[in-house]
C-alpha cells in the first residue's frame, strides 16, 4: 500500500535512536503497523551494529 | 548592545528571530546548548510582525463585524461600522504582547539575544553589523549555526511596492483606512485572505489572478466554496489576466492587465495588492562565505535533519522552501536543534497540515484522492456536506464539507481536505490519526462530542466505510 | 397512517427517535435489519427539539450580538440589538431543518417509522397507541428491542413548572421575548449555558445553586473561568442556597431560597428557569411487561453491550443512564444494532468527551489529574495558559487554558481538560489520542497549523515532557 512505513511517531523516533530501519520490520498492529514493540524486538533480533543517529 | 568589534563565541548561531529562528533557538537552549540569536528587526519575524498573526486578528476583527451585520435573520439587528484605524491599533497591540513574549522566552531560556544584521565571514565566523551609526559590529565564532533569514514578497516589475498605491501584504496589514476600491493582484493564500478582509471590512475588491482559479494549490470542489463566499461577499474575480501595468489618478491608480488572450483592461482602484508570492532572502547574510549553497530558485536545500550541504550549518523556515509555512519552520527550528544536541530527530511527518483563513476555512493535511493515487494507495474517500451537520446548522454557516482520504485495502488514514468554519482546527485531529497510522475505523469508534464539526470528521471517515449516520452512503 | 389494530413483526423494535433510537434504527437498517422506530413526539427527541441544537442555535445568535457588542476597542462600532422572537424563528428553522433530515434518513433507510406511544405487552409484543382520537392503535412483536427513551427536567416540587413563570429549559429556548430579570435554579451545564445566553441576550441573571460552585462536575480552576466570565457579563451567583418557595408577583415571580445555614431570601424575577437535572423517561413504555428492570433512580442498568437483563431487549441514551449526553445514546444506539446484527460491537470506549458550551467553552474527555491518581497512574501534567497562544490572542479570546494528563512512565495520554473557544471542536484530537493509546510524544510529533488554538493541545504536551516553547517549562 503506497509503500509507506505506518508507525506512530514516537515508533519513528525509536527506530532512529535504535538504528532500527522501518522498512524491514513486521508491524504486528493494524493493518501492518508497526508498534515501538516491535522496533524493540527488531533491533534485538538484529545482531548489526546499530548506525549512528546524529 | 556591544558597542565595537569584539569576538565572541557560542555552540549554535541562529541567525533570523521568525518562527523558524525562535523556536530553534530556544528548543537548542533547552537542551543546554549555548546559544546566540541575530535579528535585525523584530522578534517573531514576518509571522508575528507582518504575517500570520497580524492577518489573523484582522480576519476575526472583520469578521465580528460581517456576522453582526449578516445576523438580521437570527434575530440580531446590527449596524456594525468599521475603524480601520482603531482596528489596525488593537492589531498592533496583539502583536506587540506576541513579540514581547516571544523575546521574554529566549531571555528566560537563557539565549544569547544580539540585534543587528549577521552576516557569515568564514565556516565558523558571522559578523554582525549593529543598525545605526555608531552601534559598530561584532564577530561570532560558531559551532553550528542555523540560518532562518525567512522570505519576502516577490515584487512584480510592472507594479512595484511603493507602499502607497501599490502594497504589499506587510502594508495592507498596516491602513488607516479602508480603501473605497482595493484591487488584489494574486488569488493565493495571502490575497484571499486579505481579499476577504477587506470586502467585510467594506471595500469594493477586485481580484485579479494568472490562473484560471483561486487558491490553484486546492482542488476545485475545495476552491469553489471559497470563491462563492467571496463573490457574495461582493469580491469581483478575473481570472486569466496578468498585472502589465499601472498608472497613477486621482487619490489612487489604474491598473492594467493583459489576457492570456492578449485582451487589454483596465482597473481602477484606491490602491492595489500585490501577493504573487514569496522569495527566500538570502542576501542578507552571505552564505556563500560558509559555503552555503542555494537552489535555482534561491532556496537552501536541505535534508531531513535540517542541515545544508554544509554539515554545521543548517536552515529553517522558509529560506529553505516550501511548504513555506509557519509551523513546517518551528517543526524544522526543533529538528535542527535536536540533531545539534545529538538527538535522533528528523523532519519525518507524515503530513504537514496547511489552513486558508478565508470564510469559510480550508483546512488540509496528508493527500487527496489523486495524490493518493499517485503514491500507490488505492484510496477511498469518503465526505460530509455540511449541510448535514447539526453544529453548522447552529452555527449559520453550511457551505462546505469534510474529506477524508484513506487507504482501501488497510483503513489508514491519509489525507483530509475541509471546507468549513474552524477548518484550521478540525484537520489537526487528522493530522494526528495520520501520523499515529490510525484508521477510518480508530475515527469511527472514537466518540466525537455532540453537537461539534469535528464530528462531521467522523462521519467522512464512517462514510467511507459506508456506515455514516447522518448522510446516505454511497 | 395505521388505523386499528393490527400486528406487524419486526426483527428490531426501536422505542423513541431521539440520538440514542434514530441512530440504533440507522445502523440496524444498515445492517440489513428489518427496523421499525416508534415516536410518540418529534424526531431527534430531546437533543434536536428541545436540548443540544436548540440551546447551540441561541449560543450562537447570542454570540455574535455579544461580541459585536464587546469589539469596540477592535475597531467594530455596533449596538446589535436582540429580537427574541426572530432568533427563536430562526432557530426553529435549524431545528426543522435537522428533524426533517433525520426522518429523511430513516425512510431513506428503509426503516419503518411509526408514530405513537409503544408500551411493552410482553417480551416479545409492543402496543403502539397512536395519537389522537379514533387513531387507533397496533400491536408489534419484535425479535429485538432498543428502548430509547431519553429522559425530562427533574421538577421541583417547592418551583413546579408552569411554562409561564416557572420554566424548564424547554420553555426557556421557546421565549417569544427576553426577561428583564431571570433567575435560574441549578448551575449545572444546562442552567449554565441558559444563563449565558441570556445574559447576552440582556437579560439580568442569577443564578442560585445549591452547592458551592458552579459546574461542580468540574475541577474548580476549569469552572473559575467560566463562572469569572459569566460574572462579567452580569451574572449574579448565590451559592449553598436552594429553592425553598415562590409566590407570584404581577408579572413575575419571588422565589424564596434557603441557605445551608438556615438563612432565608427572596429574589425577584421575571421569570424562574429551573435546571437541576434530567431523570429517565420510563413510565412510558411499561418496561416490567417485558421483565426488564430499573435501578434505585429509574435508569435502566445495561452492560457493554447495550444490554439490559433482558437478552433480548437493549437500552440506550439517556434512559441507561450517565452519561446523559447525545453522544454517549448514537454511539450506544451503533453499539446496540450492531451486536443484535452478530457484530463484535462493544461500548469499549476509553475516553467519553464532554462539552459545556458557556462562554468560553469547557471541552474534556479522559481523565483528570486525580482521576488518573486513583486509577493507578502516576500523572504528568503539562498546561498552556491561552494567553500564551497567538490565536488566542487574535480572536481576543485568552481566558483559559489546555491541560494535558499523561501517565509519566510512558508517556500515554490518559486526559484533557481545556477551557477556551471552541474546547469542544479541540477535544476531538485529545479524544482520538487516547483511543489510539497516543504518547505526549506523539501528540508533540505531529505539526499543528499556526496560527490555531489546536497548537495549545500539542504546547500543552510538550509542557508536561519539559519542552514546551511558547510557555515556560516547570
Ligand atoms: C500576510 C501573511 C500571512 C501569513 N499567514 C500565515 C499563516 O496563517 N500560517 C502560516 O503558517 N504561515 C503564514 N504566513 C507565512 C509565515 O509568515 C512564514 O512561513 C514564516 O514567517 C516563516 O518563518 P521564518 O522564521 O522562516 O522567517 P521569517 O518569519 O520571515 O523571519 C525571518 C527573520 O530573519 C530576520 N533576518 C533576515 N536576515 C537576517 C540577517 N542576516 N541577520 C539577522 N536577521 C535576519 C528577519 O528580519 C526576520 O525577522 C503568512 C505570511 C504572510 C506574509
Ligand atoms: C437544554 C439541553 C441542552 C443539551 N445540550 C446537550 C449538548 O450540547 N450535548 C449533548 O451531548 N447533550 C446535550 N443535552 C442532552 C441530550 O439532549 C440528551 O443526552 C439526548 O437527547 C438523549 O438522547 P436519547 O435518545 O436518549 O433521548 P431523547 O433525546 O430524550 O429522546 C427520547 C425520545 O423517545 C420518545 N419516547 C419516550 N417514550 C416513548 C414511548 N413509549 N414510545 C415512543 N416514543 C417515546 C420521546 O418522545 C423522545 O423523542 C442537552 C439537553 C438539554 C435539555
Amino acid at each position: 500500500s503506497g509503500g509507506r512505513v505506518f508507525a506512530a511517531p514516537s515508533a519513528r523516533r525509536l527506530a532512529r535512536e535504535l538504528g532500527v530501519d522501518l522498512a524491514a520490520v513486521d508491524g504486528s498492529g493494524p493493518g501492518g503497523r508497526i508498534t515501538e514493540m516491535d522496533v524493540h524486538t527488531a533491533a534485538e533480533g538484529d545482531a548489526t551494529e546499530p548506525e549512528p543517529t546524529a | 548592545m556591544v558597542v565595537g568589534d569584539i569576538a565572541t563565541g557560542t555552540d549554535v548561531l541562529v541567525i533570523g528571530a521568525g518562527p523558524g529562528g525562535y523556536v530553534a533557538a530556544i528548543r537548542a537552549a533547552q537542551l543546554d546548548l549555548d546559544v546566540t540569536l541575530v535579528e535585525k528587526d523584530a522578534y517573531g519575524g514576518t509571522c508575528l510582525n507582518h504575517g500570520c498573526i497580524p492577518s489573523k486578528a484582522l480576519v476575526s476583527a472583520t469578521d465580528v463585524a460581517h456576522e453582526a451585520r449578516e445576523a438580521e435573520h437570527m434575530g440580531v439587528h446590527a449596524d456594525p461600522a468599521i475603524d480601520m484605524a482603531g482596528m489596525v491599533g488593537w492589531k498592533d497591540e496583539v502583536v506587540d504582547q506576541l513579540t514581547t513574549g516571544v523575546e521574554r522566552l529566549c531571555k528566560g531560556n537563557g539565549i544569547n539575544l544580539v540585534e543587528g544584521t549577521a552576516e557569515f565571514a568564514d565556516e565558523n565566523t558571522a559578523r554582525v553589523a549593529h543598525g545605526g551609526e555608531g552601534q559598530g559590529s561584532e564577530s561570532i565564532e560558531f559551532e553550528h549555526a542555523i540560518v532562518a533569514t525567512g522570505s519576502r514578497p516577490i515584487e512584480l516589475p510592472s507594479l512595484p511596492f511603493d507602499g502607497d498605491r501599490i502594497l504589499s501584504s506587510r502594508h495592507a496589514l498596516a491602513l488607516d483606512s479602508v480603501p473605497d476600491e482595493l484591487l488584489v493582484v494574486g488569488a493565493g493564500y495571502i490575497g484571499m485572505e486579505l481579499a476577504t478582509v477587506f470586502a467585510k471590512a467594506g471595500s469594493d475588491v477586485r481580484v485579479v489572478e494568472a490562473l484560471d482559479q483561486a487558491l490553484p494549490m486546492y482542488e476545485a470542489d475545495v476552491t469553489r466554496v471559497v470563491t462563492q463566499r467571496a463573490k457574495s461577499l461582493g469580491v469581483d474575480f478575473h481570472f486569466e489576466e496578468a498585472a502589465a501595468d499601472w498608472e497613477a489618478r486621482d487619490e489612487g491608480l489604474t491598473v492594467v492587465t493583459e489576457g492570456e488572450d492578449g485582451t487589454v483592461s483596465e482597473y481602477d482602484a484606491t490602491k492595489a495588492l500585490v501577493a504573487v508570492g514569496r522569495e527566500p532572502v538570502t542576501d542578507t547574510v552571505a552564505l556563500d562565505a560558509a559555503g552555503v549553497e542555494t537552489d535555482d530558485d534561491g532556496f537552501v536545500p536541505t535534508d531531513d535533519r535540517a542541515r545544508t550541504n554544509v554539515d554545521h550549518v543548517f536552515a529553517v523556515g522558509d529560506v529553505a522552501g516550501e511548504p513555506m509555512l509557519a509551523h513546517q519552520g518551528m517543526k524544522a527550528g526543533e529538528v535542527a536543534a535536536e540533531v545539534i544536541a545529538g538527538e535522533p530527530a528528523a523532519l519525518d511527518q507524515q503530513a504537514i497540515p496547511a489552513a486558508v483563513f478565508t470564510d469559510p476555512e480550508i483546512g488540509t493535511v496528508g493527500l487527496t484522492e489523486r495524490e493518493a493515487e499517485e503514491a500507490g494507495f488505492e484510496p477511498v474517500v469518503g465526505e460530509l456536506p455540511l449541510r448535514a451537520s447539526g453544529r453548522a446548522l447552529t452555527h449559520d454557516d453550511t457551505d462546505g464539507f469534510v474529506r477524508i482520504v484513506a487507504d482501501e485495502a488497510d483503513g489508514f488514514v491519509l489525507g483530509a481536505q475541509i471546507v468549513s468554519p474552524d477548518a484550521s482546527e478540525l484537520i489537526a485531529e487528522v493530522g494526528l490519526a495520520i501520523e499515529m497510522g490510525a484508521t477510518l475505523e480508530d475515527l469511527v469508534a472514537t466518540v466525537h462530542t455532540h453537537p461539534t464539526l469535528s464530528e462531521a470528521v467522523m462521519e467522512a471517515a464512517a462514510n467511507a466505510m459506508g456506515q455514516a449516520i447522518h448522510t446516505l452512503n454511497r
